[in-house]
């Protein structure tokens, strides 16, 4: 995997700080639209070198959180502090200047438009200087292929528009742009929602890796099985409200596991699985695992 | 892992005439190439040099509008105001030489600023308000068409310019924008207006920065999923506001060309146009909700939008039918233009 | 056919003769339609064939006159509503050996162009008759409604009105494809300022919009107007509009053609350099019984 | 499982007047209230029981038409033979009626039935073709602009019906499309046109089949997402045709309103207006890439337009500025609409 | 939970076959676009009573077999039968008034209107006769509301644009329809995807729910643990093609998530993630286990 400086433009803080380092910091944050309020009081940080699960049912507000990371949303309360400065991020591109880049719940992807383009958007490679600068359309279009190569996604044409491709594809494509071009901080939304069991292995361990690089990631997840392996801390989120911040050491797979689905009220559906499917269904097992 | 296979068992076959044919303006120069053969076979006139260079000389200016009005379709918006503007700056040449006796070039480059500053409001009323681009130009449209009537009349007591080529230096802005040239030796023989090559130039440059740059990226990007494209870092509000003043400075360009290929301008020029340029624009191969489209197609729909309208008159028919002939023409053209594209998609 | 260089009669096959008749008419106009008719019953009679088209746009209609030269037509009758706009194209007709004959507006400038001769009434002559006859009628407010923004010869209508009227005179923009519109307009004029006591109108479809306009209102202005219809004179008849002038379009397109066939056929330079007027006429209550039957028939 | 809490914590607070300011109206209506509250400050007659009738009977016809064009935006298509339709449908009755001595009755039926045809032929080719709607209409709004004269001309031999008010029955019909009623007892107190009454209907109708019935639903599906509509199994055919039907027939209605009122047609008749519904329609709070707006909206668009148009004349400033003034309006008055309307959102 | 069958107009088969019949049948079925062959000689059956699973890699063609089925796309090889009838399905409204129900994995909402309006698109209640039916909008509400929150989705409001709510509730407004209007089958796209656990545990409930009503289930997914327990028969699709089709009498869990996973190009990642997670990660055991 070759990378050039000059392909990623936006990025001007390139260097990863060292590992521990608090990159991000929220403090109260809240997000409301009109009268609704998704988000209010959540306090936490991000830090180089440490994979940051957020943890929450649907609905909890856990997107929300990540697009005022992202500078998509700008937070309605409370402080967002990036390397100790409070700062307000008032478009996606100020945040990627700080080498932040993100894989949004709904992928960002121009529908209309190639792969490669897309895979590029917002960060294009260009050859020859003044006037004449142009896009090295080539160099691009081997790139996008050869990281979705290296996803175990193998397109047919990356001049395909992107909106033919799979659901699962597509998500590789946000997801290898934003690990191709994340310098500081990865944000991933539900990445692996989407993929299949070998894609998901490949993500996971891109987000091990970027974690070694240094870099500060968060990930969220629905999936305890994909949370706990590569999770350093865990931030579960209920109903819009941050219920803790718990680092691995003080947590099981299952204890993980119990919290994200809701303990006690998941006990009444093992039970009706398992009347359902039988009890030996290694589905209901699992529920019955959860609510201890 | 590998990378890619040399041949795929999931695609059918691929060809690179079926490359080419994947362009959105394909339908648009095949509709070109029926409408021309049309008119070359049923008039006498329409295929000859005198009536070719009158044809070119109506599909030059409203071509390079068409262009710059496809960039800005491409990137999501309207301008309702790119016709009205045609006409503010020829009358800003016109009322500054002959009213009060500026050197013709200097009023060129004011006349130039006034577009950009137009192109520059509309682009910051539309970014700042969330408002509609349909709705922000139309109002632009409505002042300027306002300005220019009451403007004109206020200044010079008359609606049009009259008197320009007095004027020193005319000759110099006439070599540039308003020149011809002779194509068999003589007048006779038809004269190619300067205004084709400009047109050729502007067409060029836009699909040059359409497709191989990095602003051209963001056009698309920006027409075809805003919030995707700031999402991913694209500078949304500069690539609009620069879009509106490239249709704003298109629009100074044809000004300019009017101007000094009639040496007059009245006050009611370019009313009505900015239909003509989107409908010429979505003729060749634009999507009205953005994110699709070429200028070379946009060229073509001026191409097919003039030759009709020239062919109609070499065939002698009826002008009172004129429109119905125009609109019979224009859905040939476009439904003809649609059914190659799906062919093409098809066939890719 | 030739060229028609030469004026000796190498052409008496009048049936190979064509002529282009381009006007700067707007889509649909009356006033135009009679011109156009007129221009046609020539054809008709002399056997010649006449193709008419019209742009108002200087640059299109400099557009089809080159387009008439390239097609070899025998003659071209030109309306000169922008002459700097048409002198380029009108010089290289005549340079190319096709005779003009200019009408309508433009008559300042046909000699210098090349053209025959002029046939018509200018905007300003019909406009100095109006005002002068509402003047004399006592009229000391009117309003003048335009129902096309910006058009060169409607604007010339009303300024030259006013140069003879000598009272307030102003103008009102209306939009002419929406009669409703244009009736509300007249009348929402009317009742703000009640002491207007004449509506100019340049068209006959906008006065009876106008007579409409006046009863909704209540108000005691009176109409006059420019062009004539069927309605216009059973509204003279009746008494709802004081006058219209008659520019006689008809006659503005059949001498038009007629000039250009005397040139083909004789020689002749009908007008000897000096140009012809067509109008005006005044219709009133008194010869409006002697009109309507011409009116009717769309020639007048 | 619980179904519903009472009191939700992440919801700061609703009122019923908040729920109300999210329609897509309330800009619009605060818009209009506006620009009423100023002219009736600043002019003697706008206020007036005359002034109002005026500026209420020229909203009237604009309106029914952009209500009809709003449902059809709303479904995500443009009809810009809407504006031609209306010349045409007054056109056939006059001609029939002046030349052909038919029935007015006949001549209206018969003119209804040609307008849902042409709606029909609108909707199909549009579905059929797969082409955007706005080039479709643009050829049937040419092709009937050029019927529309040619025809008439060649019918009766000149371009505007003549004596309509003398043929038989005309008052039966006048009664019902082109009556007035005396506000004050008199004419000069003003005079309340029946197309009023058939604009508040229309409205009306308008606004409960959007907001009550089934079919409603499936207007804002088709325009909002086409696909998915389909895919949950709208009858998307059925609805876009029905749409431009219904666009037809309102230019129907507003045909036979224009023809009674003024005893005339001409043919250039509604050429232009086509774009003055959209206006109203976008003003409305109709969003032009379709899936949102009303049909109130659309009628305070009109009214808005009426009462600027009226109120500029009342106000006597100079003419010349007419459109300068009519474009700073409309800017006012979108400005304030989207200003209200972000309120609304913020504070719903 | 009631339903009037005046809610479900569209849908004129509402009787569920007899368990084990073959409801729809597809014959060496394929689909190109344009030059894209999507899919191609796939053969199965779906059987009232029976849960299909059909799985695969991201892109091989899952999406475009269940459009075929939902008529959203019409195949452009092969035969597809229902009830035994050769047909070509022209619209989905077809599909859905033969009883066919789907969940797509675009979720098929439409952004701008309300969730209630969304939720019954296409098969309104009305009230009223003539010319005055009219929406019954209050019984549209309560029953979305309620539907919903069955699910475990407690909605602020159902009166909230659809496009307002985070992925899982959308996903789930799709879902909760599709079963609330499934006559005979229902067909599930990764529904489950952007779901929490116990969302998901309320799908698979569904699922088997529907199942023993006696209704056909197309179901795909990635998630192995979902598949299994539910599924009756297993389908495996790779690029574009049928690996076969399976009944779960003659396979295990781990065989089955092996096969999804693609067996032996496993095997690396496995041995990657070991290294790169620790060989106590669960998830790099669980592939460990995955390659066997
Ligand atoms: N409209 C289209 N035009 C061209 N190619 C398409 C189109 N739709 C899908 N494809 C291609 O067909 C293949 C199969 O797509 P499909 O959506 O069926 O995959 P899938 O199995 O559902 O994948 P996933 O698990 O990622 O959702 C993909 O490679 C995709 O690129
Ligand atoms: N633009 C918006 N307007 C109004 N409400 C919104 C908007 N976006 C999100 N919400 C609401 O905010 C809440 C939190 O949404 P969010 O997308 O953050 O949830 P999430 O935790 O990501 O859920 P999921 O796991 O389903 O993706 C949801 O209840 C949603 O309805
Ligand atoms: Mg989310
Ligand atoms: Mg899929």
């Amino acid at each position: 995997m070759s990378r050039k400086t000059a392909t990623k433009p936006v990025t001007t803080a390139a260097v990863p700080a060292a590992p521990g380092t608090v990159v991000i910091e929220v403090k109260d944050i809240g997000k409301r639209y009109g009268n609704i309020i998704a988000l209010s009081d959540v306090s936490t940080s991000v830090r180089a070198g440490e994979v940051t699960c957020v943890l929450g049912d649907n609905g909890a507000g856990k997107s929300t959180f990540i697009k005022i990371l992202a500078g998509a949303h700008e937070h309605t309360d409370g402080e967002l502090l990036i390397d100790g400065e409070p700062t307000t991020l008032s478009s996606p591109r100020a945040a990627l200047e700080l080498g932040i880049a993100t894989v949004y719940q709904d992928l960002a992807v121009v529908p209309l438009m190639p792969v490669w383009r897309n895979f590029f958007l917002g960060s294009e490679i260009t050859k020859g200087a003044g006037p004449f600068r142009k896009l090295d359309v080539d160099e691009m279009k081997r790139i996008s292929k050869s990281e979705l190569a290296a996803m175990g996604i193998d397109l047919r044409d990356v001049d395909q528009p992107i909106g033919t491709l799979s659901g699962g594809e597509r998500q590789c494509v946000a997801i290898a742009r934003a690990v191709y071009f994340g310098a500081r901080v990865l944000i991933l939304d539900e990445p692996t929602a989407a993929l299949g069991v070998k894609q998901s292995g490949v993500v996971l361990r891109y987000i091990a890796k970027a974690r070694d690089r240094g870099l500060g990631v968060v990930f969220i997840t629905h999936n305890p099985h994909h949370a706990y392996p590569v999770g350093d801390r865990f931030m579960l989120l209920r109903r819009g409200k941050s219920m803790g911040d718990f680092p691995k050491s003080e947590m099981t797979l299952d204890e993980l596991t119990s919290m994200m689905a809701g303990g006690a009220e998941l006990e009444s559906l093992a039970h009706e699985l398992e009347s359902t499917l039988g009890a030996d269904s290694p589905l209901a097992q699992e529920m019955k695992a959860e609510v201890q | 892992m590998a990378t890619a296979t040399a041949v795929d068992e999931r695609i059918a076959r691929t060809s690179t005439l079926t490359k080419l044919m994947k362009r959105p303006e394909i339908g648009a120069l095949a509709a070109a190439i029926v409408i021309f053969a049309f008119f070359a076979v049923t008039t006498d006139t329409f295929a000859r040099s005198q009536g070719a260079a009158t044809w070119l000389s109506g599909a030059s200016t409203i071509g390079i509008m068409a262009v710059a009005v496809a960039l800005l379709m491409i990137g999501g918006e309207f301008d309702l105001s790119a016709g009205a503007i045609t006409g503010t700056t020829g009358l800003v040449v016109g009322i500054l030489t002959t009213e009060y006796g500026l050197n013709v070039w200097a009023a060129i480059f004011v006349s130039l600023a006034i577009a950009l500053l137009i192109g520059m409001v509309n682009g910051i009323l539309v970014m700042r308000t969330g408002l509609p681009s349909f709705i922000v130009t139309l109002g632009t449209f409505f002042v300027l068409q306002g300005v220019n009537l009451a403007g004109t009349k206020a200044l010079i007591g008359q609606v049009a310019i009259q008197g320009l080529s007095n004027v020193p230096f005319y000759d110099q802005a006439k070599a540039i924008f308003g020149d011809a040239i002779d194509i068999n030796g003589s007048a006779a023989g038809g004269q190619l207006r300067i205004s084709v090559f400009w047109w050729i130039g502007v067409t060029a440059l836009a699909t040059w920065v359409l497709l191989r740059t990095r602003v051209g990226n963001w056009i698309f990007a920006v027409g075809g999923a805003q919030t995707s494209a700031r999402q991913v870092g694209v500078p949304v509000f500069k690539t609009k506001v620069g879009l509106f003043m490239t249709t704003a400075g298109a629009g100074w360009l044809v000004g300019m060309l009017l101007v000094f290929r009639t040496s007059t301008v009245q006050a009611g020029t370019g009313v009505g146009q900015e239909f003509i340029y989107i409908i010429c624009a979505v003729v060749g191969g634009c999507l009205m909700t953005g994110g699709y489209g070429s200028a070379i197609g946009a060229a073509f729909g001026a191409l097919i939008y003039s030759m009709v309208n020239s062919g109609i008159v070499y065939s002698g028919w009826e002008n009172d039918w004129l429109f119905t002939f125009l609109g019979v023409m224009l859905l040939v053209a476009v439904l003809l233009n649609e059914w190659v594209r799906k062919r093409a998609e098809l066939a890719r | 056919s030739g060229t028609g260089k030469d004026d000796d009669a190498t052409k008496d096959n009048a049936k190979d003769l064509k002529y282009a008749v381009i006007t700067h008419s707007g889509p649909g106009d009356a006033f135009w339609d009679r011109v156009k008719s007129g221009a046609e019953k020539a054809g008709d009679d002399y056997g010649v064939a006449i193709k008419y088209s019209a742009d108002p746009d200087p640059a299109q209609q400099s557009q089809l006159i080159d387009s008439a030269v390239a097609d070899k037509y025998d003659g071209i009758v030109v309306s000169m509503a922008n002459p700097d706009g048409l002198e380029e194209a009108i010089k290289k007709a005549v340079a190319a050996g096709v005779p003009v004959v200019t009408i309508n507006s433009g008559v300042d400038r046909f000699k210098e162009f090349g053209a025959i001769t002029h046939i018509g009434q200018t905007e300003t002559i019909a406009g100095e008759a109006v005002g002068e006859r509402l003047k004399a009628d006592g009229a000391k407010n009117a309003i003048c409604v335009i129902q096309e923004a910006g058009n060169v010869g409607l604007e010339e209508r009303c300024k030259a009105v006013a140069e003879t009227f000598g009272g307030k005179i102003s103008n009102l923009q209306v939009d002419g494809t929406d009669d409703s519109a244009v009736q509300a307009t007249i009348t929402s004029k009317l009742q703000t300022d009640k002491s207007i006591d004449t509506v100019l109108t340049l068209g006959g479809q906008y006065a009876i919009d106008a007579v409409g306009s006046i009863e909704e209102s209540g108000s005691s202005a009176k109409v006059a107007t420019f062009d004539l219809s069927e309605d216009v004179i059973k509204n003279i008849q009746d008494g709802k509009i004081e006058f219209a002038v008659d520019q006689q379009p008809y006659v503005q397109g059949f001498l038009g053609v007629t000039t250009l066939y005397l040139k083909d056929i004789n020689g002749n330079d009908v007008g000897g350099g000096q140009p012809v007027n067509s109008g005006p006429a005044f219709i009133t209550k008194e010869n409006a019984d002697a009109v309507l039957k011409f009116a009717a028939n769309g020639t007048r």
